[in-house]
């Protein structure tokens, strides 16, 4: 789990800060590389379900996964490409997933949005707004059950702070002082809809006063600021079990959705605004200042292209799952023999799809 | 639905007919509004409200956030002050976010306390799979909804229905769940003109008549019947009747009934699992009404019982393909 | 509709003062007879279901509904009798209702937790917690469309600010600037839970921040504070369309409903305390230190026992709902007509039921 | 439920068999813990839990805000880590508001993720009506979960199956929901002590038997048929099998079919509204494995389809009676 082994949860000072810094920025353009690579192959038809690219928001993404310690949790909504690479899981992998093949990392049974990889403690990979929040809140409350020092970050976008789930998990989580940080990608918009639109109080970080809970909102194109933040936010949380809010303010460069030409509700000016805060850019130009050469530099986004392309090989060249798992793994190894009864007088080709393949096996 | 000779036809996607259909009850009727996530700035995230916020303004096309329980209760309130709101939820499967004020609310007003008030509300949502949504995003909970008391269900199959349901279910003084269908918003055909043409609510119509076996369907179900269908007269010279339910509350059993005495044989086919669901209420009703003229049991075909997966060829096998429902109805024939 | 009609939205400061708060007083004792009575019947058995008495919070219900106009609208929770009463449905029909019969407010068909009186802006009488916020909210904006200046006052209780439609609804309504006020009636307890237990920020008012919102607290035993800060909110809703949240202090005399002794999660002294400044007493002992004659009050007090015991012979006397209406009012009328070839294979005894009865006749 | 030599049984009510089977099963798992409204302090609204707490402590019996969403969520995020969440909702009606949380979380966690993470969690609540709760508190939502694929769904009748399947489903290593019943928690009944002794998943048992007609039930439903068969026999001489379903996802439809292919009569019985209900699937599945068996058409009684209301006389009337049920029973045998 190179990404999260390697990282300390708070970044160095001394003379491994060039290298650590390095190995950030590239997994930030590992992200980019992917984003970019995994849209060209949803055009190309060999992706398909909603794919939802992280372009922009590098920074955050990277920043917050390395100050995160490998017994800590992850979980994600559906725009997860990134999380997933950044916590360590192998292009290889992912890619496989997007293309729905048997060696994806959620067996092609999950795509784009339904990412996992447990051993990593990456959770998901979840499709319902919100929906990702009470779920994470439970996985803190058995990381205090069974007694670990760990914290769980879950992440969330703007938009999916107007659910109740959000008020219903951060509350238990308040209550019952859980390991978690809540972390709200505020890119702008939720689909076409601004945060002004959408939240009576824009300062998204301020409504976890609502639960006596702190917050707090940090640049989120700045990988040293965002990475000091979720690094201090994660300790308070693995020690003292104390919950908070990380409010990231960052951009999506693509639509939505690659479905998505996102432009109905923002002009191109705006795009290109925030393109020339890129984070890419940003510390890449902090790198070479703080004396990182261009050599250097070059063989990293180098090596990021040839992960990608190399991902694409692999997706390319593993199989579709067999039709006869159709129905494997929609119940525990066993559960068969719970439903040999029912059988009977099920719907026409029922028999062959769910039951000859086995439910559990 | 009937034609009319005044107005004339106009060939439209289904997407285009629903569209025609808010407009006309929009202008009709001031109390008309619409209200959900993107239906505004974002023309619909499947285009259907495209140009009416230009056309109506913002107080008439209201963008709200993502709080589905919130804004669907909130149309609740409004139409027990008699509005009209009508609301898009993105896909059906964000109901569930929403169940409680759907079925526990909504349902219940005029009941509840005594039929002293009602609630005119409308909910449009597409339900569906086929496009690699996965698991979360490819369900149908059609039955759930419909096997609820103070509820009205409709799901139209082609664009006509789509425009004439659409707008009885606006004119209805009860909530009304109009169940619209994503792979059905691009499918194309004529739609009358006609403001005043309402498709009536609890009505079944036979899509095509046959005289060998009946194929029950609704929504998207009705297509792929209408196509194996075609294929059974080519193929195996069966003459197959497509009965479209249109309404799956109130259910039309009349229609079905009518057609299964001519035909002896009947396939139920959904889009959703039909363990527990839409095609288990025909079956229970069919043997039940039509006993003594089955040949053989009443078949059903619907989505397989598995979360949806992502992978293509899974997803394909899942569904309720052509394949699968030409199976079926070669087996009950056979069996006959 | 006496109680809405001859209030002012202030209490007036002048001569008329004593009057204004002497037919308030009389509410008061109305209201705590009408619950006393409730759970005499309900022990009769000739009150079913679930059944919530709203004794010792009098000085709420009665101080916020003084500061309501005719043209403002209620929404309140399963806890509704008090509501029901200040609002001006008479105590006849809402006794009625308690026992079932067709002169209730519901026609026998809501019971204690659902009444409601349309003609009266009462609009129920709700029994999932906080599910009425989202409709009291659309309530709120059904007024605005139709260009109505007033206001809706939606109550709820403190344990229901912990569920994810208050988030919801609180959100919409300042987003969209909508003249409602939320109601927080804080007696301390959610069934058997405290707000401590329950709340990570037990100040429930100050949850409104979180939307940008007004929100404050007030005695709620205290009849002028409650009126006064009421009148403001609702002043505010109504004319600048501001929504707002009202928490008031207050007690639950009985359990949490007639099936419950009320005693498992608090001490029987914490209860005395709480007796010890009730609102009846303070506002009475008020009245006669204001001038107010013993004799006027007795009077009144004996008014009331007349009203509530009138209230049950009425009762008694109205007839059960017939058995072939079971199914009206289910759908609007003309509804039969879509229902008609609904019939065939229906299961048994459906038809006599349901449809011989008509739906919506 | 199969007897054991070596442990004892004891008369108790329902409600003390699911005590005894938590309290069992806390004791054998440290991982097994509760989670809910009222649970702890309050003893359970309907005392399921009753001193619990007290043996236990707080952090095993948790008492929670009014946020079903939220904890029910939680318990799945627990169970992904490999604990044993049982939560309690307080009746079956509140599950409307964590509906995303069971039927798209709970239910797809296995499946979506390709099999590498599991959900062991379960969820107990009551259903039905009875006493005069009214139009949002008197429903049974059993067939939405039983449709649902990734859940198992399990309904006890009395306190033996009360206390097996509840210690069957805590010790499975899928969602489960047990439905427990509001009228059956004061029922009493003979439960073995035997701590191993498990009801098993997905058998249907023989509740009484008969040679007349199958009658067909679940839950409450399946007491009242009971009560019926008795009153059959004495009153028209009348033999009739009883066939408890106790699951109904998976559905024992093979017990069910050897019982029809006997009576050649079934008349199904539920507790909430046949229309696309759980009775909907059951005669959907006998009249096609038992074409050839019935003498008559499946018969379905269940709830009249109003929202419940308050009056005593109208409830009464809306429930499955034994008079309805007695009738139907009497209709199918004489159409036979
Ligand atoms: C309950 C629910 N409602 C609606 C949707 C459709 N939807 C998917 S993503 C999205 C926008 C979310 O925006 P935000 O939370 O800001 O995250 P971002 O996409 O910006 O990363 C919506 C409305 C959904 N998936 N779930
Ligand atoms: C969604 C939902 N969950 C649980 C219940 C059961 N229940 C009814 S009242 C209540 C307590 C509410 O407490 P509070 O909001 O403080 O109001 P109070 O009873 O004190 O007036 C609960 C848990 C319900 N009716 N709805
Ligand atoms: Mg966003
Ligand atoms: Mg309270």
């Amino acid at each position: 789990m190179s990404a999260a082994t390697t990282s300390a949860s708070q970044p160095p000072t001394d003379a491994s800060a060039l290298r650590w810094r390095l190995e950030r920025y590239e997994q930030m353009v590992l992200i980019r590389q992917f984003e970019t690579e995994a849209e060209r192959q949803y055009k190309a038809a060999r992706i398909g379900g909603y794919c939802h690219l992280s372009s922009g928001q590098e920074a955050t993404t990277v920043g917050v996964l390395s100050a995160m310690r490998e017994s800590d949790l992850l979980v994600a909504g559906y725009r997860c490409h990134g999380f997933a690479l950044a916590r360590g899981v192998p292009p290889n992998a992912v890619m496989a997933e997007l293309f729905g093949r048997r060696d994806g990392c959620a067996r092609g049974r999950g795509g784009s949005m339904h990412l996992l990889d447990a051993e990593r403690g990456f959770f998901g990979g979840w499709g319902i707004v919100a929906g990702q929040l009470p779920v994470a809140t439970g996985l803190a409350l058995a990381l205090v059950r069974q007694g670990r020092t760990a914290a769980v970050l879950c992440e969330l976008g703007d938009g999916a702070v107007n659910m109740g789930a959000w008020h219903e998990s951060l509350n238990l989580a308040a209550l019952w002082q859980l390991p978690i940080v809540y972390l709200v990608i505020n890119n702008a918009y939720g689909m076409g809809t601004s945060v002004e639109r959408a939240s009576a109080e824009p300062n998204l970080y301020k409504r976890a006063a609502a639960f006596a809970m702190h917050g707090e909102r940090v640049d989120g194109d700045d990988l040293q600021a965002v990475s000091e933040a979720a690094g201090r936010l994660l300790t308070r949380a693995r020690e003292q079990r104390l919950p908070a809010v990380l409010e990231t303010l960052t951009y999506r460069y693509r639509g939505h959705s690659v479905a998505d030409a996102g432009l109905a509700y923002r002009t191109r000016e705006e795009i290109s605004e925030h393109q020339a805060s890129d984070p890419l850019i940003q510390t890449r130009t902090r790198l070479l200042a703080d004396g990182a050469g261009e050599h250097e530099l070059e063989s990293i986004e180098h090596r990021a292209l040839e992960a990608v392309a190399e991902a694409v090989r692999f997706a390319e060249a593993s199989p579709q799952p067999e039709l006869n798992t159709l129905a494997r793994g929609v119940y525990a190894p066993g559960s068969s023999e719970q439903f040999a009864r029912m059988r009977p007088g099920s719907a026409y080709g029922e028999e062959r799809l769910v039951f000859d393949g086995g439910l559990g096996e | 639905m009937s034609a009319t000779v005044d107005w004339p036809t106009e060939t439209m996607t289904y997407r285009e007919a629903l569209r025609l259909a808010l407009r006309e009850e929009m202008t009709r009727d001031e109390r008309v509004f619409l209200m959900g996530e993107e239906v505004g700035v974002f023309d619909g995230s499947y285009k259907v409200s495209a140009g009416l916020l230009a056309e109506f303004g913002p107080e008439r096309v209201r963008d709200t956030p993502i709080s589905e329980e919130g804004f669907v209760g909130a149309g609740v309130g409004a139409a027990m002050l008699g509005e009209r709101p009508v609301i898009e939820i993105m896909t059906i499967n964000f109901l569930l976010v929403a169940m409680d004020q759907v079925v526990n609310h909504a349902a219940k007003v005029r009941a509840m306390f005594g039929g002293q008030v009602g609630c005119p509300l409308v909910i449009r949502t597409p339900n569906g799979a086929g496009n690699q949504l996965t698991a979360q995003h490819s369900q149908s909970f059609d039955g759930w909804f419909a096997g609820t008391p103070g509820l009205k269900v409709l799901a139209p199959s082609n664009p006509a229905d789509a425009k004439g349901l659409l707008k009885a279910a606006i004119r209805d003084d009860d909530p009304v769940l109009v169940i619209e269908n994503l792979p059905i918003y691009k499918e194309k055909g004529a739609v009358s003109l006609d403001p005043e043409l309402l498709t009536p609510i609890g009505r079944a119509t036979v899509a095509r008549s046959g005289s060998d076996v009946t194929l029950v369907a609704h929504s998207f179900a009705t297509v792929r019947c209408l196509a194996v269908a075609d294929r059974l007269s080519e193929r195996h010279d069966i003459n197959a009747e497509v009965v479209d339910l249109r309404s799956l509350r109130p259910l039309d059993v009349e229609t079905v009934a009518e057609s299964v005495v001519r035909t002896n044989h009947v396939v139920c086919v959904e889009e959703g699992w039909p363990t527990y669901g839409v095609t288990a209420e025909l079956a229970a009703r069919v043997q039940n009404v039509c006993f003594d003229d089955l040949d053989a049991p009443v078949e059903r075909v619907g989505l397989a019982e598995v979360p949806m997966p992502y992978a293509k060829n899974l997803e394909l096998a899942a569904l309720p393909g052509e394949d699968r429902i030409e199976a079926a109805v070669l087996h009950t024939l056979g069996a006959a």
